[in-house]
């Protein structure tokens, strides 16, 4: 079996397997859609990949959250925020693209703002009109804010549930912002009735696979890049820091730098990740601010296995999969259903799904190195690992100690 | 409300009888007779004035009657009745004497409506004829109405009243009354300068825009006397502003705190991220509802009593449901607190979906005794009797809390376990049932916060969603594990609250008081009352 | 009192903990090169003068100069570690969830920025030192295990290995050998020696045989300053160190 | 096959499933009423219910996977505004039809979309027209209080613009915002109360959402503001809302719709009955977006008839003119801009938890998809007839606005 | 008193404890020594509950203990003294006196004199926060603690570490008396060779999670003996 191959793989072939996975899946899907007729067993109907391209979204702002909160051990409650950013700066290009063919047709105001009676466009506005600039604020904007926001508080050495709640005050008070109209950004509606992406048709189904398979790749991109810094000597101080920070200062580490810029990357990947959401949602509104949606995040990135690079992204398909399937297969009980999910994953995966494998896979390779170990007859000392320990890459859970708790 | 309502027609009716035959009541009943024909506001309107005119106590039962909307014509004959709702019929009173008539179908009568002005028509009808009621309260409320509707017309009568008015109080709003109106008559400016000052003496909203009206088309030193009355009371209203924001932020405070305080223990103490914390609310702002409801079907006059029964038993109820999380789930967890988070949260949606199962998704009417309706002066400030009981009870709950924490053996048993469970399991200390008992203390003091709340939010599954966020944000805030913390926390965000909301509006209010946390926190990164030393870093 | 030429310098520090004072008007003075044992009662004020040093405490008042000139009461933790001073911890504290070899290779001399930490590889130089490291604290056989697994003991010797690691000018180590056997504490007395060539040191111990092993100037600490100061054989002739610290 | 599917996209969860679920269960009332009487063209309707739990890309998801998947002929759903922003572009890509039964800030229209709730002219424009009334009241003074959002705030505009056309300064009126789900109102009662002691008759325009208008008519009731003086008009609270409060403080506060359960009329007596006979429940009330949803479903049905297919093209068609009797006794009729025709009601509140009609429009009202109070709109107008074809036709530049392009 | 037979502990599949067989007598002091992770602390924490056993058993006047959790096993009578102390660092010294009172009857819940005699520091510091406390005055608290409880086998895992000398002498000499006059068993682990063979009794050696030696104090002025402990 593949997936036997897969999660028994060790950390570096399991990324590789990952990332050919998405790359795969970022090629066929889009043909299986587009150039398998319709009738086909093998078409991949637009509205699966519409759906599967929003998974891949949430999965990236999971890995991205998982970044800091598996691997740093900051439980950021507003990861949410940085999403939502990016996803308003795709938000504002898309709007600029619909030009003069809104209800109002009105060249330059978007018809919100037409319809709240503004007669020029805010200069927060400006730029958004071309692409580049777009992209740029859709890592710069998320970036910045956890930048600045950040470089505070971990300044400030704010840690555990205390900054796990200024981070969800944080998408709180964004929430609150965004919602009213005189912020600029049409506030609940938020922005939609999108029209073009660089020239194409959102609706379109190539349109649509194209963004999918950018989703893909971005994805595939992100594990590549977390893989890359959780495995550099940065990413063993950055576990450092999240299991013992104040030893690292009097190694002469910094650990507030340390956090801030796993946190702003974590903010653009997630930023990224909202970019590539909304034109596949068509629509980007306050509600993605919801302290809810980040506490969702958490839960993916949980349900998965914190802590490692493909947990996350398991946890946000999986848990969204059941989502959409529950929502319309048991549409007055699928609470009950994911509810229950949640708690089972706690109880008897308490490492996640991914966590858990390895943790199973750890005993199974400790068990036999044990056996080995006892046949021969000179053992030096007490030489066997408790844990396989995976060469560079995160210790096996479940059998590690835990690492520090939020508090 | 509606008990006073009651009580005050049931003292005009009585008044009405005493007085009855003295009126001519011939004449009586063929104005009231012309109820029946008036089919639409104005018509009625009109017979009421024409009531009014009469000055006639008898009249008053009648119009109190129409205003509660239990005047009735009878199909038949068009006579007019005041009538009693008695299930599916209606009691029939003769509208002037009150003398039972009979009991009517309803099918059999038809109902005289009312709107708004007319309410408002016949308070004024009223104003006039209950000045000379023999109840110093009814003639209290008549002054009132006749301070807020001035009309020189009633100076004459004013006058009357106050010659022959035995109580102080009564006196002194007769006066005030009577004040309102010489300001808007054509009386000579010594009277008006007398009037004015009567009216800055009463130094309240009402007295400041009928003294800033009359300032307004005055003329000479009967303006400068004004503008400086109006400058005295904007003074004092003020400084009564800023009492009454500390009272409501004190009251918004104490929401606050009522919210947060179970969660001060399930995650203040015990560490747990309870995300079910706001379902334990929601299921004692339910088990008032379920209270209600039985007592509602089975012993109606105990409705006073509902919440004092819902307390315990909402306490038992998230007590018990906070056990079986703890014994099903929680205990599997200690020592990986963000887990409970994943479970807490799971945990939470199956809470609000079997609620929204068992009850409906709507809102439940939980309804408000009859002595925490309503609200009292206190100079200037009017507070109402719910919030006050809010405010009591909370206080009691928190002292209680306190008290288990900090002085009784389970208290101290409490923190130790949660502080190194393996070491007070050394210690002889039965952790599991400790952490099962304190996660059962948190959930049944946040069922009695729902109890509490119920008499201000609406009762729907969604309750306890509501008051999630801004638990957490108190508690920590306030700095974990400190109870004091949570207390001071809750009152200084809720008086924060209501010192911005004036200004800035309750939106950005809110987003500024988020604002201030996130700067706040930065400065003392672990809380309001943080733990210092080595003890914390260890 | 002349700074120049000492590696450290306290004068007149003080500090108080809600209005105790732990620290009370302390001077002491280490000179470069230098190795120096502290002793005292529990409570006597050793490891907040390690902190203070270290920048975890600030003190109320006071001077704390390192290397001369360099003021520490204006820098931070991590500043101070550039510095060149390194620190054992009472409580041994190692990052439980790294093998062994991270743990040192975290701790090894060398650039402290994000970047190059991002970017750069292992080199020889370090993989040498790293081995050399190993050879002096014993735990080669389990450069691949959680440091979370290792015994009380193990993690003493790690945290010397993680300050060995460090190379830093002034190390200080507090307790080095509670909970290590004689033989170990023997080993450990060599070895503090044999650093002391190079370096400045300052060593925290209550174990007198450790003391005596190392054969150099000693300063007992009570309530916060020093009580007495000179070869062990005159502290230990104290009758004020008889009555406070080593009893009879 | 031998089933036309019926699709239902209202939170069964989540922050909306409070206003939303009795939508859903009236949509199968509706469907298993048509079913008893034979179905539609000789097929039987069956209901597809998901629950896209109040949260708004996942009703657009949904919306596709109806439409998509399920292949339903028409789709009933939707309550606050963020939620059809988020469905539209589905409809219009897939073709759909989508009837959305609630209020709403109006300001659109569009083809696969009937709006059977009202727009703002069927709601609160004649609402504030009462109240200037002398039956009314003759207010002069207005707070304007709603929650912060789109609908409360371009209502208020809208209501403003009014307002200052009728002659009212702009210091009598107060313009107030609350976020969704407030619930201390202390302060911001006692402002009204500030505000309407100043000697001009007083009245309170209430556009808060949901969940918020409990604790703030406690407030009210608490706060001993009477109905006499100071009468609030809200547009978001129906029976369903007052069913969690005790009225007996709030009796002649008033609202404005376009349906009371409590109407007097045969069509609405029978229509109760068998809402509760389905229901099981003797206390289940009625409310104005149930009966937008109980026009549009029957003009749906009429619709389909007509054209003899549930084709959406073919739909779209014919629905427009088409006349269905509406629960207060007369006809409501769908027009060219997809919005319908609705008599508005104004309703004081009763002790008893319902609405007594105090006042009514002579006649019924065409919903104004494009406000004649707004600059930008005033000359927009909606015809989805051919050859017009058009949401946003400008009768100054005679073109079809910003969507000439993509109409089909 | 305390009968631990053929106890095998599992870290993982790393094996700490290999068939370790021990037993400690009320009125006695057994003493564990042995060098860096050979397991002394993993039996010590098998004993009181904190491991779970691979096999084997532990037995306590009689009773098995296997299947019961450390606080029965604290209320039968085992109090422990840690590796590491683990005081309750917010809660005050008294308070943390105090939590030693949940196994005792209301009128034995009082502290017992000869702690306060015994470690002074201890009375001076009542209202100070354990975590505040420097390393040896939570050492001294730690055993203070394990007193309240009256136990009858005290277990101590490195008593002396990080305690100033004149203390060491204090605890041998407390602990010799609370064995003369209570007559409590005592089972000790050190690595301070001095304060063991005045103290012991009797004499456990330990290596590589095994019992190597067993015998007198005495026994560790024998060479062959002593090489078990040298590295
Ligand atoms: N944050 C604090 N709050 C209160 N008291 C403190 C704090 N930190 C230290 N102390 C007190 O200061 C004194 C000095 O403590 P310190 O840890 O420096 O002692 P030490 O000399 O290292 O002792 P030991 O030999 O036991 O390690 C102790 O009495 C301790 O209780
Ligand atoms: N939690 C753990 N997980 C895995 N291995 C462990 C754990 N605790 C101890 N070990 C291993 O078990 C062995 C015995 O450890 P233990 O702590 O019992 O030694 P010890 O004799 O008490 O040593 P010391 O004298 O250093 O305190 C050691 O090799 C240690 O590495
Ligand atoms: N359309 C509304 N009420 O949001
Ligand atoms: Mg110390
Ligand atoms: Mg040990």
């Amino acid at each position: 079996m593949i997936s036997q191959r897969f999660f028994a793989a060790g950390a570096d072939r399991r990324i590789a397997i990952t990332i050919s996975i998405l790359i795969g899946v970022a090629v066929i899907v889009p043909t299986l859609n587009i150039a398998v007729a319709p009738d086909s067993a093998f078409h991949v109907p637009s509205y699966l990949v519409a759906l599967v391209g929003k998974y891949l979204c949430y999965a990236l702002l999971a890995l991205a959250l998982d970044l800091v909160w598996g691997f740093c051990g900051i439980l950021s409650l507003g990861h949410g925020a940085f999403f939502a950013l990016g996803g308003y700066a795709m938000g504002m290009y898309l709007m600029r693209q619909i030009g003069d063919r809104g209800v109002y047709a009105n060249p330059l105001l978007p018809d919100f703002m037409v319809f709240l009676n503004w007669k020029e466009l805010p200069w927060f506005w400006h730029g958004f009109d071309h692409f580049w600039f777009a992209a740029l604020m859709v890592m710069a904007v998320p970036g910045l804010l956890a930048f600045v926001f950040g470089w505070f508080a971990f300044r400030s050495r704010v840690t555990g549930v205390y900054l796990s709640i200024i981070t969800q005050a944080m998408t709180y008070a964004l929430l609150l912002a965004f919602f009213r109209n005189d912020m600029g950004f049409g506030g609940n509606n938020g922005l939609t009735d999108f029209k073009d992406i660089l020239g194409f048709n959102v609706q379109a189904n190539t349109t649509r696979s194209a963004l999918f398979a950018a989703s893909a790749a971005t994805l595939a991109l992100g594990v590549f890049v977390t893989w890359r810094i959780i495995g550099s000597r940065y990413g063993k101080l950055l576990m450092a820091v999240r299991d013992a920070e104040s030893r690292t200062r009097f190694l002469g580490w910094r650990a507030e730098n340390v956090k801030l810029f796993a946190f702003t990357v974590s903010a653009v990947m997630a930023g990224i990740a909202g970019a590539l959401y909304v034109p596949q949602v068509g629509i980007i509104n306050p509600g993605e601010f919801d302290p809810a949606n980040s506490i969702e995040v958490v839960v993916w990135a949980a349900v998965g296995g914190r802590g490692t690079i493909v947990g996350p992204i398991i946890g946000a398909v999986l848990v969204n999969a059941g989502k959409s399937w529950f929502t319309g297969a048991l549409p007055e009980f699928w609470l009950f259903a994911l509810g229950g999910l949640f708690i089972a994953v706690t109880l008897f995966l308490p490492s996640g799904i991914v966590g858990m494998w390895d943790s199973w896979q750890a005993k199974r390779s400790g068990r036999k190195a044990a056996a080995d170990a006892a046949d021969a007859t000179a053992v030096p000392e007490m030489a066997i690992a408790p844990a396989a320990i995976v060469r560079g890459g995160r210790p096996a859970a479940g059998a590690a100690p835990e690492p520090q708790p939020a508090e | 409300m509606g008990f006073l309502r009651n009580v005050v027609a049931a003292g005009l009716m009585l008044a009405a009888t005493l007085v009855c035959a003295a009126a001519d009541e011939a004449e009586l009943r063929q104005l009231v007779a012309k109820f029946a024909d008036a089919n639409n506001f104005q018509a009625t309107e009109a017979v009421v004035r024409e009531l009014g005119a009469t000055g006639s106590p008898a009249v008053e039962g009648l119009l109190t009657a129409l205003s509660q909307g239990s005047l009735y014509v009878r199909k038949a004959d068009d006579a007019i009745f005041v009538g009693d709702e008695v299930g599916p019929d209606i009691k029939l009173r003769d509208p002037l004497n009150g003398e039972a008539v009979g009991t009517v179908a309803k099918a059999g009568l038809t109902k005289i409506k009312v709107n708004n002005t007319l309410r408002r028509v016949i308070r004024d009808a009223l104003g006039g004829l209950t000045l000379g009621s023999n109840d110093p309260a009814v003639r209290l409320a008549a002054a009132d109405t006749m301070f807020k509707n001035p009309d020189p017309a009633t100076i004459a009568a004013l006058d009357a009243a106050i010659a022959g008015e035995a109580v102080d109080s009564v006196k002194a709003r007769l006066e005030q009354a009577r004040a309102s109106a010489v300001l808007l008559s054509d009386l000579g400016e010594a009277d008006k300068m007398a009037a004015i000052d009567i009216l800055s003496s009463r130094a309240d909203q009402d007295s400041l825009s009928q003294l800033s009206r009359f300032q307004a088309s005055a003329e000479g030193p009967l303006r400068a006397s004004a503008a400086a009355a109006v400058a005295t009371i904007d003074q004092s209203l003020a400084l009564w502003q800023v009492g009454q924001n500390v009272w409501y932020g004190i009251s918004l405070g104490s929401v606050l705190l009522l919210a947060a305080i179970g969660l001060a223990i399930t995650f203040g103490v015990m560490g747990v991220i309870n995300m079910a914390h706001g379902e334990m609310v929601m299921l004692g702002a339910y088990t008032t509802f379920v209270v209600q409801q039985v007592i509602r079907d089975t012993a109606p006059g105990l409705f006073d009593w509902s919440l004092a029964i819902a307390l315990p038993m909402a306490f038992l109820v998230s007590g018990a449901v906070g056990l079986a999380i703890e014994r099903g789930v929680i205990r599997f967890l200690y020592g990986r607190p963000l887990e409970t988070l994943l479970a807490t949260w799971g945990v939470s949606l199956i809470l609000q979906q079997a609620v929204r199962t068992i009850f409906g998704p709507t809102n439940q009417e939980v309804g408000t005794p009859t002595w925490m309706s309503g609200s009292f002066q206190l100079g200037q400030l009017a507070i109402t009797w719910n919030r006050l009981c809010i405010v009591v009870f909370c206080l009691a709950v928190f002292a209680l809390l306190l008290h288990v924490m900090k002085r009784t053996p389970w208290g101290l048993q409490m923190r130790a376990v949660t502080q190194n469970r393996r070491m007070a399991a050394s210690m002889g200390i039965r952790t599991p049932r400790v952490d099962a008992l304190t996660f059962a203390l948190g959930s049944g003091i946040a069922g009695i916060a729902g109890v509490a709340l119920s008499q201000i939010d609406n009762v729907s599954p969604n309750f306890g969603q509501g008051y999630i966020i801004d638990s957490f944000m108190v508690v920590v805030f306030g700095g974990v594990g400190n109870l004091w913390g949570t207390f001071v926390g809750a009152m200084s965000l809720g008086i924060l609250n209501k010192f911005l909301e004036p200004y800035t509006g309750a939106v950005l209010g809110k987003i500024m008081v988020l604002v201030l946390i996130i700067l706040f926190i930065q400065k003392r990164p672990r809380g309001l009352f943080a733990l210092k030393g080595r003890a914390v870093e260890a | 009192m002349s700074k120049a030429n000492t590696i450290l310098y306290l004068d007149g520090v003080s500090v108080s903990f809600d209005g105790f004072r732990a620290i009370n008007n302390l001077s002491l003075v280490l000179d470069k090169g230098e190795m120096r044992a502290i002793i005292g009662p529990n409570g006597a004020g050793k490891t907040t003068m390690m902190d203070i040093v270290t920048g975890k405490t600030r003190p109320d008042a006071g001077e704390v100069y390192f290397d001369g000139n360099v003021d520490l009461t204006r820098h931070d933790e991590a500043d101070i570690a550039m510095l060149g001073i390194g620190r054992k911890f009472q409580k041994p504290t190692v990052f439980e969830n790294h093998c062994v070899e991270d743990n040192l290779l975290l701790s090894l001399k060398g650039p402290r920025s994000i970047l190059p930490a991002l970017f750069s590889r292992r080199s020889t130089a370090e993989n040498k030192r790293i081995d050399d490291i190993f050879d002096i604290i014993r735990l080669g056989h389990r450069r691949g295990d959680l440091a979370a697994s290792l015994s009380h003991g193990q993690k003493q010797w790690l945290e010397i290995g993680m300050l060995l690691a460090q190379d830093p000018k002034l190390l200080l180590v507090d307790e080095p050998v509670a909970g290590m056997t004689d033989a170990e504490t023997e080993e450990t007395a060599r070895l503090l020696k044999q650093i002391a060539e190079t370096h400045s040191v300052i060593v925290v111990e209550h174990d007198m045989h450790f003391v005596r092993e190392l054969g150099v100037k000693v300063t007992c600490l009570h309530e916060g300053s020093v009580l007495s100061e000179g070869s062990l054989d005159f502290v230990s002739a104290d009758e004020r160190v008889v009555e406070v610290y080593l009893g009879r | 096959d031998d089933t036309i599917k019926v699709g239902v996209l209202h939170s069964l969860s989540g922050t909306m499933a409070i206003s939303e679920t009795t939508l859903k269960d009236t949509m199968l009332f509706l469907i298993e009423e048509q079913n008893k009487k034979g179905g539609l063209l000789g097929k039987k309707l069956e209901a597809v219910v998901v629950d896209p739990a109040s949260d708004w890309p996942l009703f657009a998801e949904k919306a596709r996977q109806l439409i998509e998947q399920d292949k339903v002929a028409a789709v009933f759903g939707c309550w606050t505004s963020s939620s059809r922003k988020s469905v539209l572009p589905v409809f219009e890509e897939l073709n759909g039809l989508l009837f959305y039964p609630v209020q709403y800030e109006g300001e659109e229209s569009q083809r696969n979309v009937f709006y059977t709730g009202a727009a703002p002219n069927q709601q609160a424009i004649p609402a504030v027209d009462y109240l200037m009334s002398e039956d009314g009241g003759s207010v002069k003074r207005w707070v304007l209080a709603g929650t912060d959002y789109v609908y409360p705030q371009t209502t208020n505009k809208i209501l403003k613009a009014y307002l200052e056309s009728k002659g009212v300064a702009g210091e009598d009126i107060m313009v107030n915002y609350t976020p969704f789900g407030h619930s201390d109102w202390q302060t911001i009662v006692s402002d009204i109360k500030k505000f309407g002691s100043a000697g001009k008759k007083t009245a309170v325009v209430s556009t808060i959402n949901g969940d918020a208008n409990v604790p703030f008519y406690k407030e009210l009731g608490n706060q001993g503001v009477k109905a006499e003086d100071i009468p609030v008009v809200a547009f978001s609270v129906g029976e369903e809302e007052l069913a969690g409060l005790d009225t007996t403080p709030l009796v002649g506060h008033l609202a404005a719709w376009n349906y009371f359960q409590s109407v007097d009329a045969p069509a609405n007596a029978e229509f109760i009955d068998a809402w509760k006979a389905y229901t099981k429940n003797d206390k289940r009330v009625t409310n104005d977006p149930m009966e937008a949803h109980v026009i549009g479903f029957n003009m749906w049905v009429k619709a389909v008839e007509k054209a003899a297919t549930t084709d959406p093209d073919a739909v779209i068609d014919a629905i427009v003119g088409v006349s269905v009797p509406n629960l207060t006794g007369g006809f409501s009729t769908m027009m060219p801009n997809h919005h319908i025709t609705k008599p508005v009601l104004i309703g004081e509140i009763q002790a008893d938890g319902q609405f007594e009609t105090v006042w009514e429009t002579p006649g019924l009202v065409v919903g104004d998809e494009w406000s004649d109070y707004l600059p930008d709109s005033k000359s927009l107008i909606a015809d989805w007839r051919a050859p017009m074809s058009c949401g946003n036709f400008n009768v100054a530049t005679g073109k079809c606005g910003g969507k000439a392009g993509t109409t089909n | 008193m305390l009968e631990v037979t053929n106890a095998i502990l599992h870290y993982g599949a790393a094996e700490a404890l290999r068939g370790v067989s021990l037993t400690a007598e009320a009125g006695k002091i057994t003493c564990v020594l042995g060098r860096n992770g050979v397991g002394k602390t993993s039996l010590m924490r098998s004993i009181v509950g904190h491991n779970r056993l691979t096999s084997g058993s532990v037995a306590f006047e009689g009773k098995a203990l296997d299947r019961s959790a450390a606080y029965d096993r604290a209320r039968s009578g085992i109090a422990f003294v840690p590796q590491g102390r683990e005081i309750f660092p917010l809660l005050t010294v008294k308070e943390n006196l105090e939590t030693g009172y949940a196994p005792l009857g209301r009128a034995d819940r009082n502290v017992p004199g000869h702690v306060f005699e015994l470690f002074p520091v201890l009375r001076q510091m009542l209202s100070r926060r354990g975590g505040d406390l420097s390393g040896g005055q939570q050492q001294q608290l730690a055993i203070g603690r394990s007193l309240v409880m009256r136990p009858k086998l005290l277990v101590l895992d490195e008593p002396t570490e990080g305690i100033q000398p004149s203390i060491i002498k204090d605890i041998g000499r407390a602990i010799r008396y609370l064995r003369d006059s209570t007559g409590i068993g005592v089972l000790l682990v050190e690595q301070y060779l001095d304060f063991c063979r005045d103290l012991a009794d009797v004499v456990y050696i330990m290596d590589r999670g095994q019992i190597m030696h067993r015998g007198q104090a005495e026994d560790l002025d024998n060479p062959e003996v002593r090489k078990l402990i040298m590295v």
